[in-house]
């Protein structure tokens, strides 16, 4: 579970990629381009921790809307993102019926998922259950927030996954809120891996502004579901960094002093410090990853501005599998 | 008299009857300090306290669940689902217990709640939150199911919900939220539940509509005036149990019927009352019972072109009117 | 060909498709050594091993969301819900999950799988085993609703239902598990997923029915045809997406229309038949369209006097017969 | 929480006379006067010990189906149970619209329930959250089986109690079997009472045939309930000494050995036995009582056959609460 220096720089560069994506994304929305944003910012280590801990494109993911860097990792691209954005044609993971944020990226088996949270946790456990059938190598890696752990949808689905010893990681990005409600509001434990205990499994509360931790911790985990020892539940402790979504104002249920206070824990801001105690990053490092990201960001703005919108004539369709047009 | 929106004519009835008995309070997902995601009970939590404005865990089955339970012990709650489209998890409590309850004891047993949801489309909400759930629960029998379409209505229909021994699942038309507008005096005053009501009178056709849809229906008649039909439209208001009464004397002065709704066509609520004048009022038509609702597809897209496709309109409205006019 | 119980053909689809197609899977409470509350699966998991005939805990959404997930990884998912009064908890999966998937992926995603559930009154069963369930989900864009009437239909329409690329919800009149017998081939068939039956010719009225309430139909015609009266059955079979056709060109040709179902009258299922027939049919129409249905209270009663109250039964449907007949 | 001799004679009666009434409805079921009948065998101590540390009549109680001691220690007659396993009028908790063993009694603040599983759970919560909010003195006691700890509505009931101490005693009655699925394949820890750690209440193991130690048990979680120490979770293990219902046959999924080894310690036994070893009971006083209960079970079969059964013409009401007929 050693990582190289250059998968090191390579976890900080989706990091930084993620997170100008995002905030681009909150400056469009500022300038009446786009009609919703909801943002990852603040919980990009604990997404691509847990992303580089599996094989990507082979092992599966059910995401939730705060994976923008996670799907990063798997290769879901700007231009991508744009088009979501924007609800323009073309767009991969919906056609652009979906809300932007709704990922799906069958090449890389990461599963469609809707808004309702928590549903995502029993595909994850019956994706769990085929691999266990089919006898494969596999894992998957299911990720909500720590609010949506209050719906007896997630209990249901961990239940089932440790009766059956099933190769799944259920991650809580736990970032202090549900919306305005905090999260001594939707549980009596202190943390969500406390609630591993209950349901007889292991469970694990890791740093999630940490990438490299986080990675240790899921890889641990994966290592043992891929050696058919069961589940487990981890917790990356984060915090949202932003309101829940652009339609949001968070100021009405917490104070600037405590948003300023966990800005010093900036996942970015601890990978870079990580990587500069370990001199694999300076300055000009850093700026040629900027410009190399603005470049990109730019691209996919640009792109998503001259892309048309879809046409109504396909809209009617697919509501069943035979209605797909492939290719 | 004041003229003031439909969320603030919501908020204005749950205020009263916070103060007015001191068994009603309100649980949901970020009503507290937040005040709603709509800010439908914005100011509450000050006014009344954490004990009575309660930011439940993320879980709608537990909210409709304890709220049953606190209905049996006397108490009045008012349960908020923040998007219908999230009140399935709570679909079991809401068909197999509050519905049941007062049948399936005899009477020793009822539920007096409320289970507030924004619902409908037209807001960029895509998939998940622009769904019409009304065809769900217009089905049940123990259950009342009201959607009001203007301020007024609003506000009576709701603290007559409020005080209603039984549940009633209270629909708000969400984009009218701030977009319809109309008098409303600021005491006491209920508007019954049961009634539908003919809200423009006309002898050459009738209109059956709710919620927004009432109120495009409205725009949609002006037109056909000008064009020198006769348009009677019906605001049905409360869906369940249905005004059969109110449905048939229009279309027996009228013989001609067009039910509008934004839910899909097939299996809607339009459905129902198309066979209640099919079977009652048969020898009054004069022209096939016409619908005009979504088309057959999950629920509205996301994407501007697409929603706009999916949503009946004025201009739809009237044009379906033109047709069965001209019949 | 050999004549065996509805049960019977059920079970023997099951066996014959797992014998197939080794992505076929059981999954549901009991299914495993008790071989189902009904039996309908018995042997099979001697046969078939516990791997493919899996006890799940008691918990229905994840039984359907477990499924969805197997689903999603190229399984081929049986899920059995004991009692359709007991597929509520598991609302949220079906409407906003496996029914939504594949037009929110714009394809990129489908759910094949069954959800089987033992359906309807007259058994004893009392308000919670005697349930109706079909209208919730005939409203589904994105599911298939099927009920059979006869062993033939079971079988072939259960064999259809495993291979097709979507949800379908399968219903089991249950009354009939043992009292429907009928004539079925050993070997592999279908029945295909879509079309309405004519199941009896006739020129004086069309009665449309599915399930218990067909077989049921089927001895009230004969009943009339010694009355003179000639009667049109149409088995509706699959009834969503609903074949208009088939329902249209019968009562074109008979100009009456009766819909019988033993689920509530108001807001079910023979609203939409009703509908569609008063929108197309209008010209041909020579009565009104009638609906004989259950009643609008919660559910079948359990003490017995109390259950043939509810129930519809051949004299009742006779008795509608001569009524539209005579009209 | 020291029990008088009295108290303690009466306890070891309430078994007794439940077991009787619970056997004779067998051996109506075996003569064919009853449909249906679901057992309490071996679960009386568990039932009796905990009725036994409420303040009956004023406490709450939400039970399940198996909880006929529990019921008869509330009040619930021996009558009262024969009306409802032949469906007769005067039925007194549905008006024989219920199945046997769906119990309600107003008077003794024993809510209604369905069939569904561990619905009653968040009723109980909502309960509990009543009396914090009225600052009542009560307690609220739900029971049900190990199987139903499954469900995703135990959790999110047991989720509310634990976040805001409400007065809740949570009794897993745990028979190691629903229906035929083993505990293991419910849960991935030892007991139920395990589960409590996740979700952040206590939670306590007891032997369930002693109904003495589940009284201590009881009475120390309902002491803390009542001194605002939230809720407990307590196990009261047991065995399901009968089939699941009249409907099953076990032989299919547990061995005759395993059954007669647990009827060793059946709770009638375990009771008798401390009861002599106390001095307080010897063979002539339980002659007494065996005659007295037979006195009683054979009057309540009398009368239950005796009466008429329900009026077909109250069985449209009450749907709705206005139309309960009071007094
Ligand atoms: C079933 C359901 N109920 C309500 C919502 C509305 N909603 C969207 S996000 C959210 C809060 C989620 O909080 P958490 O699980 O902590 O995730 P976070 O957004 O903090 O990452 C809510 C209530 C929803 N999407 N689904
Ligand atoms: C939601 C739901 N699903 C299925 C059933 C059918 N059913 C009735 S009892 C039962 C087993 C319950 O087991 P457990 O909770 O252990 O209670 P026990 O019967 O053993 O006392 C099942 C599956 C039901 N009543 N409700
Ligand atoms: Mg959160
Ligand atoms: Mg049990």
């Amino acid at each position: 579970m050693e990582l190289s220096n250059d998968t090191q720089l390579e976890m900080y560069w989706m990091m930084l990629l993620s997170r100008r994506l995002d905030e681009r994304a909150w400056m469009l929305h500022r300038q009446g381009k786009i009609a919703f944003h909801i943002s990852g910012i603040g919980q990009e280590a604990a997404q691509v921790g847990a992303a580089f801990a599996l094989r990507r494109g082979e092992d599966w993911v059910t995401p939730y809307y705060r994976d923008l860097a996670l799907m990063i990792c798997l290769g879901y691209t700007p231009r991508d993102f744009l088009l979501a954005l924007t609800g323009k044609q073309g767009e991969p993971t919906s056609g652009a019926r979906q809300m932007p944020s709704h990922w799906s990226m069958r090449k890389a088996n990461a599963v469609s998922h809707s808004a309702p949270v928590a549903t995502q946790c029993s595909h994850a456990a019956g994706i769990g259950l085929a691999i266990k059938m089919r006898k494969e190598d596999k894992v998957v890696l299911a990720t909500l927030g720590e609010g949506s752990t209050s719906q007896g949808e997630w209990y249901e689905a961990v239940n089932w996954a440790a009766i059956h010893h099933l190769p799944v990681i259920f991650m809580v990005e736990n970032n202090q809120y549900a919306i305005s409600v905090p999260a001594d509001k939707q549980m009596a434990v202190a943390s969500s891996a406390d609630k591993a205990c209950g349901m007889g499994l292991r469970g694990i509360s890791v740093d999630g502004t940490d990438v490299y931790s986080v990675y240790r911790t899921v890889a641990e985990a994966v290592a043992d579901a891929r050696a058919g020892k069961g589940p487990t539940l981890v917790e990356a402790r984060a915090y949202r960094l932003t309101p829940h979504s652009s339609d949001d104002d968070d100021r009405t249920y917490r104070s600037r002093e405590e948003v300023d206070e966990h800005k010093k824990k900036d996942p970015l801001i601890v990978g870079r410090r990580i990587l500069e105690e370990a001199g694999l990053l300076d300055q000009a490092k850093i700026d040629e990853m900027e410009a190399r990201v603005k470049e990109m960001v730019d691209d996919a703005v640009k792109f998503a501005e001259q892309a048309p919108y879809p046409d109504v004539a396909d809209a009617m369709f697919p509501v069943y599998a035979e209605e797909v047009r492939r290719g | 008299m004041a003229e003031i929106t439909l969320i603030d004519a919501i908020r204005q009835a749950m205020d009263e009857e916070l103060a007015r008995d001191e068994n009603v309070f309100i649980v949901g997902e970020d009503v507290g300090k937040r005040g709603g995601v709509f800010r439908a009970t914005v100011g509450l939590f000050d006014k009344y306290g954490e004990e009575r404005v309660i930011d439940s865990p993320l879980a709608e089955l537990s909210i409709v669940g304890v709220g049953i339970g606190a209905a049996l012990y006397g108490m009045r709650p008012i349960c908020e689902i923040q998007f219908a489209d999230f009140i399935y998890p709570a679909f079991n409590q809401i068909v197999s217990e509050a519905a049941k309850m007062c049948y399936r004891s005899n009477g020793e047993w009822t539920v007096p709640m409320v289970i507030r949801a924004p619902y409908g489309g037209g807001i960029g909400g895509g998939l998940y939150h622009s769904q019409s759930v009304e065809a769900f629960f217009a089905h049940v029998p123990g259950l009342k199911v009201v959607v009001p379409s203007n301020p007024y209505d609003a506000k009576g229909l709701l603290k007559a919900a409020v005080r209603d021994p039984n549940p009633v699942i209270y629909l708000e038309p969400k984009k009218g939220y701030r977009l319809i507008r109309g008098e409303v005096p600021e005491g006491d005053y209920t508007v019954p539940i049961g009634p539908a009501k003919v809200t423009r009178q006309g002898s050459d056709l009738s209109v059956y509509a709710y919620g927004m849809m009432h109120y495009y229906t409205l725009q949609a008649a002006d037109k056909l005036a000008g064009e020198g039909v006769n348009v009677e439209v019906v605001d049905l208001r409360t869906l369940y149990p249905v005004d059969k009464q109110t449905v048939l004397e229009s279309v027996r002065k009228t013989g001609k019927a067009l039910i509008v709704h934004e839910d899909n066509l097939t299996g809607g609520y339009g459905g129902e009352i198309a066979a209640i004048i099919a079977e009652e009022a048969f020898t009054d038509l004069d022209a096939p019972v016409r619908r005009l609702c979504g088309p057959d597809v999950p629920a509205v897209p996301f994407s501007h072109p697409l929603q706009d496709w999916f949503m009946p309109n004025p201009d739809k409205i009237a044009q379906a009117m033109r047709e069965l006019a001209a019949y």
